[in-house]
């Protein structure tokens, strides 16, 4: 059998570029992980139900598990690394996780942070019912999803209160 | 859950996709939300993957004479949002938003999701219901394939080896006609277990025009035109249940699912009614 | 109940923000498949059938891979890592324990049974070889399902031909006897399907072998890194001293991590010295679902007599377990329904059977409630059913039954999972039912049916009451100690799988110390860290380590006030410690960092930093005693060990209301309402998102989940797109409500709160279903279709 | 999993029973089959490339047949493994005289394992009863004349497919029984459901 083929992707992630040569079948969520070593995007299902991969490409929540790394190459991607703010603090959503007991095991966490985000950038004030809505494609085992909504909330609040977030 | 090996093709054109589509067991690449868990579960493992995400010209959510058209990588977000969709074609619109979850739709597109000819895909059932055109292109020129020749079973399509669906074209109907989309599924984003889209068209008051399209209950979607008994519930009803063949599976029994679809029948009917007296300026 | 002494800035029972957050928000986490990028893959090839004998392994075509490393069948293994795994819980009632080889030795008996392990370059290439070998199989007939495995034409194991594992009797009282003479009867038959713990981030083993210490090095995702360690070590034949085990950050447990040696916790890091480099498993959904473990099905036969009032007066069930094909976990699951299953009520008598059944699926160890989900269900709608009877409300029924407040603590008669008498310590029945009542309206509820039903809309309300033995023993360490820095290290060998355990044990240290919790930093299930342990499962962490903890932080204070009152010349009864300064009670001018007393715990002869030179020995010391004295080690550390006379027993009840759609038969939840008694809570916020997750497991187990096998074995649902994990959509907002009933049993007054949600779901919701609905409920989960189908036969028969 | 079906043909039953045993029109009409060759007295093994859309694959299959009552009923024992699973199937098959000619009966009792098994449930039943539709419209054509291969599968194949079908005919051609036919079709009818997600 022959060795296969590499190609070369190339992305800009979390606003750096970087690149790495891998199989056309390597899968998005594995080379952000395993070539790119950012591991904060986590693999819970690889058949697109759990949303722990979520990452943003182009500013847009998608699963990881469901895209070849060598499709996208050339784009922006965003992970939960890249939703820390520029001196290190939490982001807006990563510190309403913090305030509101969003997580527990924190494995689901990344997908749902990166999944909230740009929920918000589109409906900065949503309800209840909206908030549960957007986070209604990701599972979470460990905290029966209140505090997680509970979130969402307390994120919208805050950008309201004017907190920094440089995302 | 790895996919095995397979060449990557990423033509720059449609023509030079359909070359490559000539290849043996060669299998297109648009949003891959269906296909990518099929490769990693190693169901699927074609030899050729020929990548359409960078054809552009694919990506239009256009009209086109009397039809709206829908490139083959247009995703499901943007026609979700897409006001010539909401305009034109509101029950697409009604339709998406059953399928899956927002970040799924970001990626999937309304094309791909058709030519997977899935029997729970919503999109089908739009198609069919519509009439709707699917666009082909292959090596040798270009067809259409009208949708009710399209869906030949499960997951499968009259679409020939080589061939690439490069859009699909809905008729624009005016605001006399109205519609709805009603599903029932175990989860919020699930496959539904059964449903129903309807389509309707009101005059003075009166509907003139009911056809309905059922879809996830059988193999292929089902197109009933119930003009005449669609006041009558249980005529309608007699009518409907006469014509499918629900299948019992792990979540529903073949009976619950004829239940399903007599209860959503009425409701998408009394919904499109109801969308179309909406519709009227 | 803490120490008697000031505290400026208490922790104990407040709502302290997770110190483990900030690193697990912004993808810093460190989880098992995020450790070792360059180590070698495993794959395995599993059995595609429930029963078989493996005729043939053909590997030729899979030799030329590029990037394949090594093939492992039976055949490969070497010394006892090709023996049997171990029993680890054995039971004199379990007459035929039997357990799997980490490769199938000659017959697999479910589906998923690992048959070959593939060490490759990299995780694509080892699943290309696994598809290029071929293994040909004389398949044999499986034994799927209780009915089956009782009726025996099949056999799990030829050498348990009736399919038993084990069997057991207790009774307390005549409870036959009291059946025949009661004024009313009634019989039941209560079945609970198979679901599974299913957390999000699969099992996982990294191992490196260091070849010139001969030193094995092992992170696994486990809920005892003590117990994998052991294990590996016994398996490996190496010297405990040789292999130290690492829980990394663990994506959840809730059960099926507690099992080790998993087949492949043997296998890496055996694969890891074979091959001289490090190797990694990180186990992937589908084989998670068909390769680790599932728990619950059980079927029940109950018998029960009682008065006019609907008070028990016998009580006799009869039951059987599946617990699948193997038994390393022994037969806990039956063993805690059958002495759980009482909760908070005082049948006169009380008589129980069990038998245990191998089948050919997933073993059956315990997911999170073990055994207790079942058995609530089985006596709930019991209760339910005798208040049907007497046609008197279900809550009565429930109150009249209940053990009184003054009756505690009260011997049940029966021994525990434990292996010691169960008695419970502590609880307020009545009050938790009045709570309960008040909070989800259920004295108003007909009138709110009756709104509905006007608008043609049909509504149920049901109940559900636990007792949950929590805290099981046998023991738990912990260790603290004051760096110079004013760093405070606490280390136990228990493992976190997202309970907060960094936070709510730096806040015990920190109120037992009197230090800022932000100086507190705990490390759980690092066997360099903490060797001694048992683990994390049966809502015991908070207990055991948590009592642990306090008293090693109580050993340090009193070393710390003793030096400092040496230091500063005073009586250590005098001196508090508030902040990290030890100062005088009254006179706060005199005082010490804790810290500064750290440095002179540790007499040096080396100033290796500014802290450091005011302990050297021409700095410090009374020269008239040794530098350390004769009863005293240096450091200022402790380790205490926690290990209780019994167990500690938390309750609850649950209500929900639900409404059930006429047409369609689909359920949703008005609301959901927890009242909770887990006495002392140490961190309310992370005590009510226990109760959060344990609510939705429940739900999920009452109304969506199960493991779907078919005749043969097959299991139908292995995936998410089909095991149907709620997601936010399916779960209510839950209304929790606190009781703070105390354990008289421990230092902290602490019970366990981690499984308490999950565990009357199926009785919660099979209640309500049946209220609304007006006919039994004998059978959990029950999906729209099922009750649908069951509205239509009870209308047929009726 | 169990599976019942039916299919009315326009020949008497007498002529289907020879076109369900005749390994040639077995060949020509099994969707997918590519080669059968006999490997014991009542077994014989076969290749079928079978799935939909370019969702394809090629499987090994062992069949066994019992319970012949020619015109009227036979039982096939069939099994085999892919990539992507494997099933193990029992089908009796009936057949009766009809208006059109004949009505033919089928009842599977099929076990499907692997990935497919776990995750294909959603569309089986509705593959397989799709599958074998094609399987006996295409034995209706060819006993009403119709030489064309398997017209219905078969449009989507490369070329190489038809020349291996060529070689395989003429092996299975020297099998003795006339049974082997009728369970080989049948097996294929389910190793078809292998590769359909």
């Amino acid at each position: 059998m022959n060795p296969e083929e590499l190609f070369l992707v190339e992305l800009t992630v979390n606003g750096t570029p970087l690149s790495a040569r891998v199989p056309s079948r390597r899968i998005l969520s594995d080379f952000l992980r395993h070539d790119l070593r950012l591991t904060g995007t986590h693999v819970g299902c690889e058949h697109g139900v759990c949303g722990a991969c979520t990452i943003l490409l182009e500013g847009k929540p998608v699963r990881g598990c469901l895209i070849f790394a060598v499709s996208v190459t050339g784009s922006a991607v965003t992970t939960v690394e890249g939703l820390v703010n520029n001196d290190g603090s939490l982001g807006i959503v990563q510190r309403a996780f913090h305030e509101s007991h969003g997580l527990q095991c924190g494995f689901c966490t990344p997908g749902f942070i990166t999944t909230i985000h740009a929920f918000l950038k589109e409906n900065p004030h949503p309800t209840e019912e909206e908030a549960r809505e957007a986070i209604a494609g990701n599972l979470c085992r460990c905290t029966g999803y209140q505090n997680i909504i509970k979130s969402v909330m307390r994120a919208a609040e805050l950008i309201d209160s004017g907190v920094r977030d440089d995302h | 859950m790895k996919p095995s090996r397979f060449q990557y093709v990423r033509p720059r054109s449609i023509s030079e996709a359909v070359v490559a589509l000539q290849r043996h067991n060669s299998k297109v690449l648009a949003g891959g939300q269906s296909l990518t868990p099929l490769l990693s579960m190693r169901l699927a493992a074609p030899e050729v993957l020929v990548d359409i995400n960078g054809l552009t010209e694919l990506s239009g959510i256009e009209l086109r004479g009397p039809d709206l058209w829908i490139g083959a990588i247009a995703r499901h977000q943007e026609v979700l949002t897409h006001h010539l969709v909401k305009t034109h074609v509101p029950m697409i619109a009604q339709a998406l938003a059953y399928v899956a979850h927002p970040v799924i739709r970001n990626r999937g597109t309304s094309v791909g999701s058709i030519a997977h000819a899935d029997p729970a895909g919503e999109l089908t059932a739009v198609a069919a219901l519509l009439e709707a055109r699917i666009h082909v292109s292959d090596h040798q020129g270009t067809r259409e394939i009208l949708a009710a020749d399209f869906f030949v079973g499960p997951l499968e399509s009259s679409l020939q080896h080589g061939e690439l669906v490069t859009g699909v074209s809905f008729p624009v109907l005016d605001n006399t006609w109205g519609s709805s989309c009603q599903e029932v599924a175990r989860r919020h984003g699930d496959y539904a277990l059964a449903g129903v889209c309807a389509l309707v068209q009101v005059l003075d008051h009166q509907m003139v025009s009911a056809k309905i399209a059922i879809f996830s209950v059988g193999g292929t979607p089902l197109v009933i035109d119930v003009m005449g008994v669609h006041g009558d519930p249980e005529q309608l009803n007699l009518k409907v249940q006469a014509q499918i063949e629900p299948d019992t599976d792990i979540h529903a029994t073949a009976d619950y699912r004829r239940q399903l679809v007599k209860t959503l029948v009425v409701r998408a009917l009394t919904e499109a009614r109801v969308h179309a007296e909406s519709r009227r300026p | 109940m803490i120490l008697g002494c000031a505290m400026t800035t208490k922790s104990f029972g407040e709502p302290i923000l997770r110190k483990e957050d900030p690193r697990l928000v912004s993808g810093q986490g460190r989880y098992l498949d995020d450790l070792g990028h360059d180590a070698l893959a495993a794959a395995f090839l599993r059995s595609p059938h429930a029963s078989a004998r493996i005729l043939d392994i053909d590997v030729a075509d899979a030799l030329d891979v590029p990037g394949l490393i090594g093939i492992y069948t039976y055949e490969d293994l070497e010394g006892r890592v090709a023996e049997p795994l171990p029993l680890l819980i054995p039971h004199p009632a379990l007459l035929n324990g039997r357990t799997g080889y980490p490769l199938a030795n000659e017959y697999v008996r479910h589906v998923g049974e690992a048959i070959v392990m593939v060490i490759a370059e990299d995780r694509y290439v080892a699943e290309d070889v696994v598809d290029l070998i071929k293994v040909s199989y004389e398949i044999l007939k499986p034994v799927v399902g209780i009915e089956n495995a009782k009726a025996a034409h099949n056999a799990v194991h030829s050498s348990v031909p009736n399919n038993v594992s084990a069997h057991s009797v207790k009774e307390v009282g005549d409870a036959r006897a009291m059946i025949k003479s009661a004024p009313h009867k009634l019989s039941l038959d209560l079945f609970i399907e198979r679901s599974a713990c299913s957390p999000l981030e699969g099992k996982g083993v990294y191992a490196i072998w260091e070849e010139d210490s001969q030193e094995l090095r092992l992170w696994s995702s486990t809920q005892t890194s003590t117990g994998v360690r052991a294990a590996v070590a016994a398996k490996l034949d190496l010297p405990l001293q040789k292999v130290e085990c690492i829980a990394p950050d663990v994506g959840g447990g809730f059960g099926v991590k507690i099992m080790h040696p998993w087949p492949e916790e043997v296998l890496i890091p055996w694969a890891a010295r074979k091959l001289n480099r490090p190797v990694k498993w990180s186990e992937d959904r589908r084989e998670h679902f068909i390769s680790s473990a599932h728990e619950r099905a059980q079927e029940h036969h109950i018998e029960v007599g009682f008065d006019e009032e609907g008070r028990i007066l016998g009580l006799d069930v009869t039951f059987f377990h599946d617990n699948g094909a193997y038994t390393p976990y022994g037969i806990i699951i039956p063993l805690i329904t059958s002495t759980q299953l009482l909760g908070p009520y005082k049948p006169a008598s009380y008589r129980v059977e069990f038998t245990s059944l191998f089948t050919n699926t997933v073993l059956v160890i315990p997911y999170r409630g073990a055994g207790r989900p079942q058995g609530v269900f089985a006596m709930e709608r019991t209760v339910d059913a005798i208040a049907k009877y007497l046609k008197l409300d279900r809550t009565v029924v429930r109150e009249r039954n209940f053990i009184q407040p003054h009756e505690m603590p009260y011997d049940l008669g029966l021994i525990f999972q434990d292996g010691r008498p169960l008695e419970y310590d502590s609880g307020d029945f009545p009050a938790s039912m009045a709570m309960l009542k008040k909070m989800v309206g259920w004295d108003d509820f007909e009138t709110m049916r009756g709104e509905y039903a006007a608008q043609g809309r049909k509504i149920g309300i049901g109940v559900a009451c636990y007792v949950e033995g929590t805290g099981v023993g046998p023991y738990e360490g912990g260790f603290v100690q004051v760096e110079t820095s004013g760093r405070i290290n606490v280390a136990t060998g228990l493992t976190s799988q997202g309970q907060g355990h960094q936070t709510v044990f730096a806040q015990i240290v920190a109120d037992e110390l009197g230090v800022p919790i932000d100086d507190v930093f705990v490390t759980t299930g690092d066997t360099r860290r903490f060797p001694y342990a048992v683990g994390t499962f049966a809502s015991r962490a908070a207990v055991m380590s948590g009592n642990a903890i306090a008293l090693a932080a109580r050993q340090v204070r009193d070393k710390a006030l003793r030096l400092a009152g040496e230091a500063l010349e005073c009586d250590p009864q005098d001196l508090e410690i508030v902040d990290g300064i030890i100062r005088v009670k009254g006179d706060h001018a005199k005082s010490i960092a804790l810290k500064t007393v750290a440095v002179l715990s540790n007499p040096l002869r080396y100033a290796f930093d500014e802290s450091a030179k005011a302990a050297t020995q021409f700095a410090v010391g009374d020269t008239s005693k040794p530098p350390v004295p004769e009863d005293q080690e240096p450091g200022l550390e402790g380790k205490d060990y926690y290990s209780p006379m019994a167990s500690t027993f938390a309750n609850g009840m649950h209500a929900v209301i639900i409404e059930i759609l006429p047409e369609t038969a689909e359920v949703k939840i008005l609301r959901y309402v927890v009242v909770h008694d887990c006495g002392r809570v140490i961190n309310p916020m992370i005590v009510e998102g226990q109760i959060h997750g344990g609510v939705a497991q429940g739900v999920a187990g009452a109304l969506f989940e199960r493991m779907a096998y078919d005749e043969s074995g097959q299991l139908q649902n292995a995936s998410f797109m089909d095991f149907l994990m709620p997601y936010a959509t399916e779960i209510p907002t839950v209304e929790a409500g606190h009781l703070e009933t105390p354990s008289p049993l421990n230092p902290l007054g602490i019970k366990g709160a981690g499984e308490a949600g999950v565990i009357p779901g199926s009785a919660v919701f099979a209640s309500a279903i049946e209220d609304a609905e007006g006919f039994e409920i004998r059978r959990m989960p029950i999906s729209p279709s099922e009750l649908w189908e069951l509205r239509r036969t009870m209308k047929e028969n009726a | 999993m169990k599976i019942i079906g039916s299919y009315s043909l326009d020949h008497s039953p007498a002529a289907v029973f020879a076109a369900l045993n005749d390994p040639a029109v077995l060949l020509q009409t099994i969707p997918g089959c590519q080669a059968l060759e006999q490997t014991g007295s009542t077994s014989y093994a076969m290749t079928i490339t079978a799935g939909v859309a370019s969702i394809k694959g090629t499987y090994n299959g062992l069949v066994e047949l019992a319970d012949q009552n020619a015109p009227h009923a036979f039982t096939l024992k069939a099994s085999g493994s892919g990539g992507p699973g494997t099933v193990q199937a029992d089908v009796r098959v009936n057949l009766a005289e009809s208006a059109e000619g004949c009505a033919l009966t089928y009842e599977a009792d099929a076990v499907v394992g692997g990935v497919i098994g776990g995750v294909g449930q959603r569309v089986l039943s509705g593959v397989s009863k799709k599958t074998a539709n094609e399987f006996f419209a295409a034995v209706n054509r060819y006993l009403g004349g119709d030489r064309s291969i398997a017209a219905v599968v078969q449009q989507s194949e490369a070329g190489s497919v038809s020349i291996r079908k060529e070689s395989a005919t003429r092996q299975a051609s020297s099998t003795s029984s006339l049974l082997v036919g009728a369970v080989i079709a049948l097996a294929g009818v389910l190793l078809g459901w292998l590769i359909t997600q």
